[in-house]
C-alpha cells in the first residue's frame, strides 16, 4: 500500500515539476521539445503513469549523454484524464502554443482517433506507443506498439496446436475487440479450427455469469479473452470462482494491466499473452533497463510493455533526428524510408516499416502460473507488422490518413 | 335561467374507495351557489372531474351546452371555467405583477395589459405589493390574489376551493364582498366552504355532497332545516 | 436430471441478477428513494467499503468480519459526508448533484493518488458447486441469499423497530415529528450514514469478485439508480419488485441475444416501465395513480 | 388595507382591447430586458457591449491557440444554455441532453461525409443536424410529459436515452454500421468529416480553430443569448416559469403545459444539437462516450455553477467552470480532479444561486449604491 502511495506523490511532482519547467523561459532557445499527453488520472491510470515514466527516463539518459544531435530534450507533459476532449484540447495545445516537435500520445484507440485530425491539420508528428487493433495508415503517424498480426498470427496456432482447434472468444464490444476477435476468427479458420462461441461485452459490464455458464455449455479447448477496461477485468475472478478451467489466451491482459499482480493467485493461471515486453522477461537487455528504471522509480508498480515501447519510441525518435540532421517530419520520414532504422532496446531489437511506420517485434509468449508467476514457453523473433503493407498501405507513395480493418481494407489501386 | 354547467350520471373509482356515485347536477348562469359535504365527502374531487384533472369512469359533463368530458384542462379553462385552489396556487418565487402577466397574457399585452394589471391590482387590494414575491404575502392576501389571476381567463364560471380558509373575519368579509363583485359583472360562483356564515353571506343555492353523492340541494334555509344534514354533520365526520 | 440441471441455470442467472441490483440500490433507495438526496457519490461509498473489506480482510480478518468493517467505516464516511456537505442541501435536493459529484471526484482522485491506481484483490472465496455438467461459483449463491437477507433486514429495521418508525416519519413530516421531540438532525444524520453504510456492504460483498481500482463504482451507479427509481419511493413496496422485473428483463435478454442487449433492454425498460407508470412501481402497487 | 366597500362595478376589470402602436419589433427589442432575465439599465448594456468589445479585439493580442481555444469553449455554451431553458426555467431536470448533442454531432458528420463542403453545404449539414436534435428531442419530450413524467422521472428517462444511444453506438465498429459513405466507426468514434466552410470566389474559407471560428461562434453566441432574453421575457418564458412554480396552476390559467413542457425541451434539444454540431466541426471529430455518463453530467455542472436561473449566469458560469478546469488540467496534474470537485462543494455550499448568479446581484447592489 505505501509502496504505491509514494509513487503517486512523486508522479504527480514529476508532471507538475516538466509542465512548469516547460513553461518558464530559462532553457535553451535550441531544445527539441517533446509534448507527452498521457491518461495520469481516470479510468486508465493504472497502465499509463509508467509509460510517462519511461518517457522521462529516456529523456534524462539523452540529456545525460549529450541531447538529440547535442540539443537538449524537454518535455511538455499534460495530463489528459482518461479523457477524449483533453486529448483534442491539449493536442492542439503542445502544437499550436508550445510548440512542440513531435508528441508521444495516447492509450486508448478512441483518444488516438481524438487527436489524429488536429495531428493532420497542423501536419505534426506523433508516436502512439501502444498496442492496438492495427490499420492506421497515416504518414503523421509512427505506431510503436504491437498490432494483432504480431499478437495472433503467433498465439493462436500455438494454442491451437497445444490444446485443440474448438475456440471460443469473448471480446469487448468495440473497435478493438471487435477487430480483434475478427483477426482471431481468420487465423483460427486457416489452421483448420473452429470457434465454437464468440461473445461481445459492452465496455462497463462487470457481471459475467452468464457469460461463463455459456462457455461452459460450449466445447471450448480454450478461450480468447480480448476484454478491456477496469470493469471488464473481474470476468477472471468471476471465472475462476465458478471453476471454468479452460486455458485462456490473450493479446491484451498481463502485458499492459498487470492483471497477474492484481488479482489473487490462481484466478488467471493458465492464461496465455503474446507480449512484446514485460519485466519479467530474463534477457540481459531487459534487466539492464529493469535497473535503469528501478533506480528511478523505486516504487513503480510494474514496467509493462507499452513503458518499453515508449522507451524504445524515444531513442528511435533521437536516430531518426540525428540521421535526417533536422526534425523536420519530411526529412525524418525520408529516413524511414531507407527501412534501416532498427534499435536493441529491453525488448531485442526493433525496426521501423516505412510502408506502415509500425514497427518489428520480438514476440513473448508468457504463460500465468498457478501462483501468477511468469514462464516463457515461446519467443518469436522480428516478427514484422506486415498486414498493412500487403493490403496496399504504402506511405512511401501516399498518405490516406486512415484506419483500415481485414474487413475495410485499403482501396485497391 | 339558462343552465352553464350540467353534470349526468357522474362516476369515479380510486382502487376500491367510490369518490363520486352518480352525481347528477346543474349549475344556472349567475347565480353564487355553494357545495359543502363533512371531510372526505368528495367535493374536492368533484372539482377536478370538472376541471379534467381526474377523467370519470363514467358520465357526461356539460359546459354551456358543449359536452367537455372528454377535454384536457386547459381547453376547457380556455372555454370559461376558472379555478382558485384551496392551497394558494400562485406562482410564489414571481412579484405579484408577474404573476398577474402570466394570467393576463394570453389575450392582452401591451399598454392593454398594463392598464389591466392595475386594476386587478386595485380590486384585489394590493397596490403596495406589486413587486413583492408572491410566496412573501399574506395568507388572505395570496388567496385574493389567486382571485385576481383566476379572473383572468375572462371566465363564465369560477370555481372557489375554500375561498376563506385560514382568513380572519375581516378578511372573509372583504372575500365575500368581492365575490358579489365578481358575481354582479356576470360570473357563475360555485364554492367550497365550511363557513356556514360565509355560505350565508354569499349562496343563493347550496348542495350537499357525502360519500360522494348528492345528499341534498336547496337554499340555504332549507338546508339548514335539513334533518338529515346535521346528522352528516355531527355523527360521522371528525370537523 | 438434465431439465433440473437447466431450470437451475436460468434460475442461478436470474437470482444472480437480482442479487446485483437489490444489493447496489439498497443503499441508494434509502438516500436518494427515502431522503431525496440525488447521490452521484453513491457508487464511491461502494468502493470505500470494497477497499476497506479488501484491506481488512488481507490483513487476517476473516471475510463476513471485513465486509462488515467495510460497512461501517463508509456508514461512519457518510454521517461526516452528511454533517459537512449534506445537511445544508436538504431545502435544495438538485444542488445535491453537484455537491456529491464533486464528493465523488475527490474520492477517485484521492484515493488514486493515495492507494496507487490499482489493489490488490482478496480472491473468491468458498470454491464452485456443479451442478448437471457445469460448475456454479457457491459465493454467488452466498450474494443472492444476502440479497434476500438485506430485504428481510431492511423491512424489519424500517417497520418494527423505533428507529425505523421515526426515520420514516420524520422524512415524510420532518416538522410534525420535530413538534413530537424528535432530534430531526440526528435521524437525517442517521440515516444517511444507514444509506452509506448500505453501500459499503455492497461494496464489501462484491469486492471478492470485482476489480479493485478507485473507479470501481461507477460500474454500480446506474443500475443502482434505475432500479430506485423503477421502483418508486417506497424501497419494500417498489424497489424489491422492480430488482426482480428488471433481473428477468436482465437474465433473459442476455441469455437469448447477449450482453449487448441485456445492456440496452433493461435501460430501455426502465424508459418504457417509467412511461406507463410515471410514479414508479410503488405509486402503482399503492393504486394511488393519480 | 382600506378597500372602498363600495366597489365600481361600472368599470371593467379586464381592459378593453386598444389598438397597439408600437411595431412588433420595438415589442420584441423592449424584451431585451425583463422580469425573467437578470440585468437591466445603461449600466448593464454598457458593461455587456465593453465585454463585447473586450472579445472582438481579443484576437489582436493573443496566440491563435488561445483564440482556437476560446472558440472551443463557446462551442459549449449553446449546449448549456439550452439546459439553462430546460432546467432553470421550465424547471425539468434532463441528465440526457448529451443524447441531442450526439445525434446532431453524429448527424453532421454523416451528412458532409456524403455530400462534402462545397457551396457552404457545411451549413446546410449544421442546420439539419440542429433540426434532427431538436426534433429528436421534441419526440422525447412529447413522450414524457405527455405521459405525465415529471421531476426525478424526467432526470432518469432522458440519462436512460443517453446511455442507450452511447451503448448501442460503442458496438457499432464493424463495417456493417456505415450510412451512405460514413463509416460510424464505433467507440473509436467517427473522423474525416470537413470543417465549416464558407465559399468563397477563389477557394472556400475553411473555419479550422482559429481567428475565423472565433468571430463565427461570437456572433453565433451574442445572437443566442439576446434571442433567448428576448424569448424568455415573452409572453412563452413567463408561461415557462410559471410552470416551473406551479404546473397546476398554469395549466388552469388556460396554458396547455405539456404543449409548452415538450417546445421548451425541443428548444433545449436544438441547442445541445447545434453544440454537437460544431464540436464535431471543431475537431472534426465525434465519439459515443460524448454521450456517456460523465459526459452527461457535466452540462449541468457548468448550468449550476454558474447559476440556473438566469440566462446570463448560465452563459458566464459555463466559460468560467470550462477555463477554469482546463487550466486545473494543465497546472494542477494529478491534483486537478480534486481540486475541481472541492470548487464545486464550495460553490454549492456557499453560493446556493450559482456562481455568477449571486455576484452579479452582488454587483447589481453596489451599483445601485453608487447610484444612490
Amino acid at each position: 500500500m505505501i509502496k504505491t502511495w509514494k509513487t503517486g506523490i512523486s508522479a504527480a511532482a514529476l508532471a507538475g515539476a516538466a509542465a512548469l519547467v516547460a513553461a518558464g523561459p530559462g532553457f535553451a532557445q535550441d531544445a527539441i521539445k517533446i509534448g507527452v499527453l498521457e491518461d495520469q488520472s481516470g479510468d486508465f491510470a493504472a497502465a499509463t503513469n509508467v509509460k510517462v515514466h519511461a518517457i522521462e527516463l529516456a529523456a534524462e539518459e539523452i540529456n545525460a549523454a549529450g541531447g538529440i544531435d547535442g540539443r537538449p530534450v524537454e518535455l511538455v507533459i499534460y495530463d489528459t484524464q482518461s479523457d477524449n476532449r483533453r486529448y483534442q484540447e491539449f493536442m492542439r495545445r503542445v502544437l499550436q502554443q508550445d510548440q512542440v516537435d513531435v508528441v508521444f500520445a495516447g492509450f486508448s484507440s478512441a483518444s488516438r482517433e481524438a487527436y489524429r485530425p488536429i495531428v493532420n491539420q497542423f501536419d505534426g508528428l506523433a508516436f502512439y506507443n501502444n498496442q492496438y487493433e492495427g490499420g492506421v495508415c497515416d504518414a503523421n503517424m509512427i505506431v510503436t506498439g504491437a498490432v494483432p498480426e504480431q499478437q495472433f498470427s503467433t498465439l493462436i496456432p500455438w494454442m491451437m496446436e497445444t490444446y485443440g482447434n474448438n475456440v471460443y472468444t469473448i471480446a469487448a464490444d468495440y473497435n478493438f475487440g471487435q477487430i480483434s476477435a475478427e483477426w482471431v476468427r481468420q487465423i483460427v479458420d486457416e489452421n483448420g479450427g473452429a470457434m465454437v462461441g464468440e461473445e461481445f461485452i459492452p465496455l462497463g459490464v462487470s457481471q459475467f455469469s452468464q457469460t461463463i455458464q455459456n462457455i461452459q455449455a460450449s466445447e471450448a479447448d480454450f478461450v480468447v479473452t480480448l476484454l478491456v477496461g477496469a470493469a471488464q477485468a473481474s470476468y477472471y475472478e468471476q471465472a475462476a470462482s465458478a471453476d471454468v478451467g479452460l486455458p485462456m489466451a490473450s493479446s491484451v491482459n498481463v502485458g499492459q494491466g498487470y492483471e497477474h499482480k492484481r488479482f489473487t493467485p490462481p484466478s488467471l493461471s493458465q492464461m496465455y499473452v503474446t507480449t512484446n515486453y514485460i519485466e519479467e522477461i530474463d534477457t540481459p537487455e531487459s534487466q539492464a533497463f529493469l535497473e535503469k528504471f528501478r533506480a528511478k522509480f523505486p516504487e513503480e508498480p510494474y514496467i509493462n510493455q507499452e513503458a518499453a515501447n515508449s522507451y524504445i519510441a524515444m531513442n528511435l525518435y533521437k536516430q531518426l533526428v540525428e540521421r535526417a540532421g533536422t526534425t523536420e517530419r519530411e526529412a525524418l520520414r525520408e529516413v524511414i524510408a531507407e527501412g534501416d532504422v532498427c534499435f536493441d532496446g529491453p525488448s531485442g531489437t526493433v525496426c521501423l516499416d516505412p510502408k506502415s511506420q509500425h514497427m518489428s517485434h520480438t514476440i513473448f509468449l508468457a504463460k500465468v502460473e498457478e501462483d501468477h508467476s511468469i514462464s516463457f514457453p515461446r519467443v518469436w523473433e522480428n516478427i514484422a507488422p506486415y498486414w498493412l503493407g500487403d493490403a496496399g498501405c504504402d506511405l512511401t507513395q501516399n498518405d490516406p490518413s486512415a484506419q483500415y480493418t481485414p474487413s475495410n481494407p485499403p482501396p485497391a489501386n | 335561467m339558462t343552465e352553464i354547467l350540467s353534470v349526468s350520471k357522474l362516476n369515479k373509482k380510486f382502487g376500491g374507495v367510490t369518490v363520486a356515485n352518480d352525481i347528477d347536477f346543474t349549475l344556472h348562469a349567475g347565480t353564487m351557489h355553494c357545495l359543502i359535504g363533512p371531510n372526505g365527502a368528495g367535493k374536492s374531487t368533484f372539482f377536478r372531474l370538472i376541471l379534467g384533472e381526474h377523467a370519470p369512469d363514467s358520465g357526461t359533463i356539460l359546459f354551456r351546452g358543449a359536452d367537455i368530458t372528454r377535454l384536457r384542462s386547459f381547453e376547457r379553462i380556455r372555454r370559461g371555467i376558472s379555478v382558485k385552489f384551496q392551497v394558494p396556487g400562485i406562482f410564489k418565487a414571481l412579484s405579484v405583477r408577474q404573476n398577474l402577466d402570466v394570467a393576463f397574457q394570453h389575450h392582452l399585452h401591451g399598454h392593454n395589459l398594463s392598464s389591466t394589471v392595475k386594476r386587478v391590482v386595485e380590486f384585489t387590494n394590493l397596490e403596495a405589493e406589486v413587486e413583492t414575491p408572491a410566496g412573501a404575502l399574506s395568507h388572505g392576501q395570496q388567496q385574493w390574489l389567486e382571485i385576481g389571476m383566476a379572473v383572468g381567463v375572462e371566465p363564465t364560471l369560477l370555481l372557489l376551493d375554500e375561498p376563506t380558509a385560514g382568513m380572519s373575519p375581516d378578511e372573509t368579509r372583504k372575500t365575500g364582498e368581492m365575490l358579489h363583485d365578481l358575481n354582479q359583472r356576470g360570473i357563475t360562483i360555485l364554492a367550497v366552504e365550511h363557513d356556514m356564515a360565509f355560505v350565508e353571506q354569499i349562496a343563493t343555492q347550496v348542495t350537499v355532497l357525502h360519500f360522494g353523492r348528492i345528499f341534498a340541494e336547496g337554499t340555504i334555509a332549507e338546508i339548514i332545516d335539513h334533518p338529515g344534514v346535521q346528522d352528516i354533520y355531527l355523527g360521522g365526520s371528525d370537523e | 436430471m438434465e431439465f433440473f440441471a437447466a431450470a437451475f441455470a436460468m434460475a442461478y442467472q436470474f437470482g444472480d441478477a437480482f442479487a446485483f441490483l437489490v444489493i447496489s440500490c439498497a443503499g441508494l433507495a434509502i438516500i436518494f428513494g427515502m431522503m431525496g438526496i440525488i447521490n452521484l457519490a453513491h457508487g464511491e461509498f461502494i468502493m470505500c467499503g470494497a477497499y476497506v473489506t479488501a484491506s481488512t480482510a488481507r490483513m487476517g480478518l476473516p471475510l463476513p468480519l471485513a465486509i462488515l468493517c467495510g460497512a461501517l467505516v463508509a456508514g461512519i464516511v457518510g454521517m461526516l459526508v452528511e454533517r459537512i456537505v449534506i445537511r445544508h442541501l436538504y431545502q435544495r435536493p438538485l444542488d445535491s448533484i453537484i455537491a456529491t459529484w464533486g464528493i465523488s471526484l475527490i474520492a477517485t482522485q484521492g484515493v488514486l493518488i493515495v492507494l496507487g491506481s490499482t489493489m490488490q484483490g482478496i480472491g473468491t472465496p468458498l470454491g464452485s458447486i456443479e451442478v448437471g455438467d457445469r460448475s456454479y461459483s457457491a459465493y454467488r449463491l452466498v450474494l443472492m441469499a444476502a440479497a434476500v437477507a438485506l430485504l428481510i433486514g431492511l423491512y424489519f429495521l424500517f417497520y418494527h423497530t423505533r428507529f425505523g418508525v421515526i426515520a420514516r416519519a420524520t422524512i415524510q413530516r420532518p416538522q410534525m415529528a420535530q413538534a413530537l421531540g424528535v432530534d430531526t438532525r440526528r435521524v437525517y444524520g442517521l440515516t444517511f450514514g444507514l444509506g452509506a453504510a448500505l453501500a459499503g456492504l455492497a461494496g464489501g460483498l462484491y469486492a471478492p469478485t470485482m476489480t479493485m481500482v478507485p473507479t470501481m463504482g461507477a460500474t454500480f451507479i446506474v443500475e443502482s439508480f434505475v432500479t430506485v427509481v423503477v421502483g418508486g419511493a417506497d424501497i419494500f413496496v417498489g424497489a424489491a419488485p422492480a430488482a426482480v422485473i428488471l433481473a428477468a428483463i436482465r437474465a433473459s435478454l442476455t441469455a437469448w441475444y447477449g450482453q449487448l442487449f441485456g445492456q440496452i433492454g433493461l435501460l430501455i425498460a426502465v424508459i418504457v416501465v417509467i412511461r406507463v407508470m410515471p410514479g414508479g412501481l410503488s405509486a402503482w402497487i399503492k393504486g394511488t395513480r393519480q | 388595507m382600506d378597500r372602498p366597500d363600495t366597489p365600481h362595478t361600472d368599470e371593467p376589470l379586464v381592459a378593453e382591447t386598444q389598438i397597439e402602436r408600437r411595431s412588433a419589433l420595438a415589442i420584441w427589442i423592449s424584451r431585451l430586458e425583463g422580469p425573467q432575465t437578470m440585468g437591466r439599465g445603461p449600466v448593464f448594456w454598457a458593461t455587456a457591449a465593453l465585454v463585447v468589445l473586450a472579445a472582438i479585439l481579443y484576437p489582436l493580442f493573443s496566440d491563435p491557440f488561445a483564440v482556437g481555444n476560446s472558440a472551443y469553449f463557446m462551442v459549449w455554451t449553446f449546449m448549456a444554455m439550452g439546459l439553462g431553458v430546460v432546467w432553470g426555467y421550465t424547471g425539468a431536470l434532463s441528465f440526457g441532453q448529451t443524447a441531442f448533442f450526439g445525434l446532431a454531432g453524429y448527424a453532421y458528420g454523416v451528412l458532409t461525409i456524403n455530400f462534402g463542403a462545397a457551396y457552404g453545404f457545411t451549413w446546410i449539414a449544421l442546420m439539419i443536424s440542429v433540426a434532427l436534435g431538436g426534433l429528436f428531442a421534441m419526440l422525447i419530450g412529447y413522450f414524457m410529459f405527455y405521459g405525465r413524467i415529471k421531476g426525478v422521472f424526467v432526470g432518469i428517462v432522458t440519462l436512460s436515452v443517453t446511455l442507450v444511444l452511447e451503448t448501442f453506438m460503442a458496438q457499432t465498429a464493424g463495417p456493417q454500421w456505415r450510412i451512405g459513405e460514413a463509416r460510424l466507426n464505433g467507440f473509436n468514434g467517427m473522423s474525416g468529416m470537413p470543417p465549416l466552410t464558407i465559399p468563397w470566389p477563389g477557394g472556400d474559407v475553411l473555419l479550422y480553430p482559429g481567428v475565423g471560428l472565433y468571430y463565427v461562434l461570437l456572433a453565433m453566441v451574442v445572437l443566442c443569448y439576446l434571442g433567448l432574453r428576448m424569448l424568455l421575457n415573452a409572453p412563452f418564458g413567463n408561461v415557462l416559469v410559471a410552470i416551473r412554480e406551479n404546473p397546476e396552476r398554469a395549466e388552469m390559467l388556460g396554458y396547455d403545459t405539456r404543449a409548452y413542457q415538450m417546445l421548451s425541451f425541443a428548444l433545449g434539444g436544438a441547442l445541445a444539437g447545434l453544440s454537437g454540431a460544431l464540436y464535431t466541426a471543431w475537431g472534426q471529430y465525434i465519439t459515443p462516450s460524448s454521450m456517456g455518463l460523465t459526459a452527461a453530467a457535466l452540462p449541468i455542472v457548468w448550468v449550476a455553477v454558474g447559476g440556473r436561473r438566469d440566462i446570463t449566469a448560465t452563459l458566464l458560469g459555463t466559460l468560467a467552470v470550462l477555463f477554469a478546469f482546463q487550466l486545473l488540467t494543465v497546472y494542477g496534474s494529478q491534483y486537478a480532479l480534486i481540486v475541481m470537485g472541492a470548487l464545486l462543494l464550495f460553490t454549492v455550499l456557499l453560493t446556493p444561486e450559482g456562481l455568477i448568479a449571486t455576484a452579479m446581484r452582488w454587483l447589481g447592489r453596489l451599483v445601485g449604491r453608487a447610484k444612490r
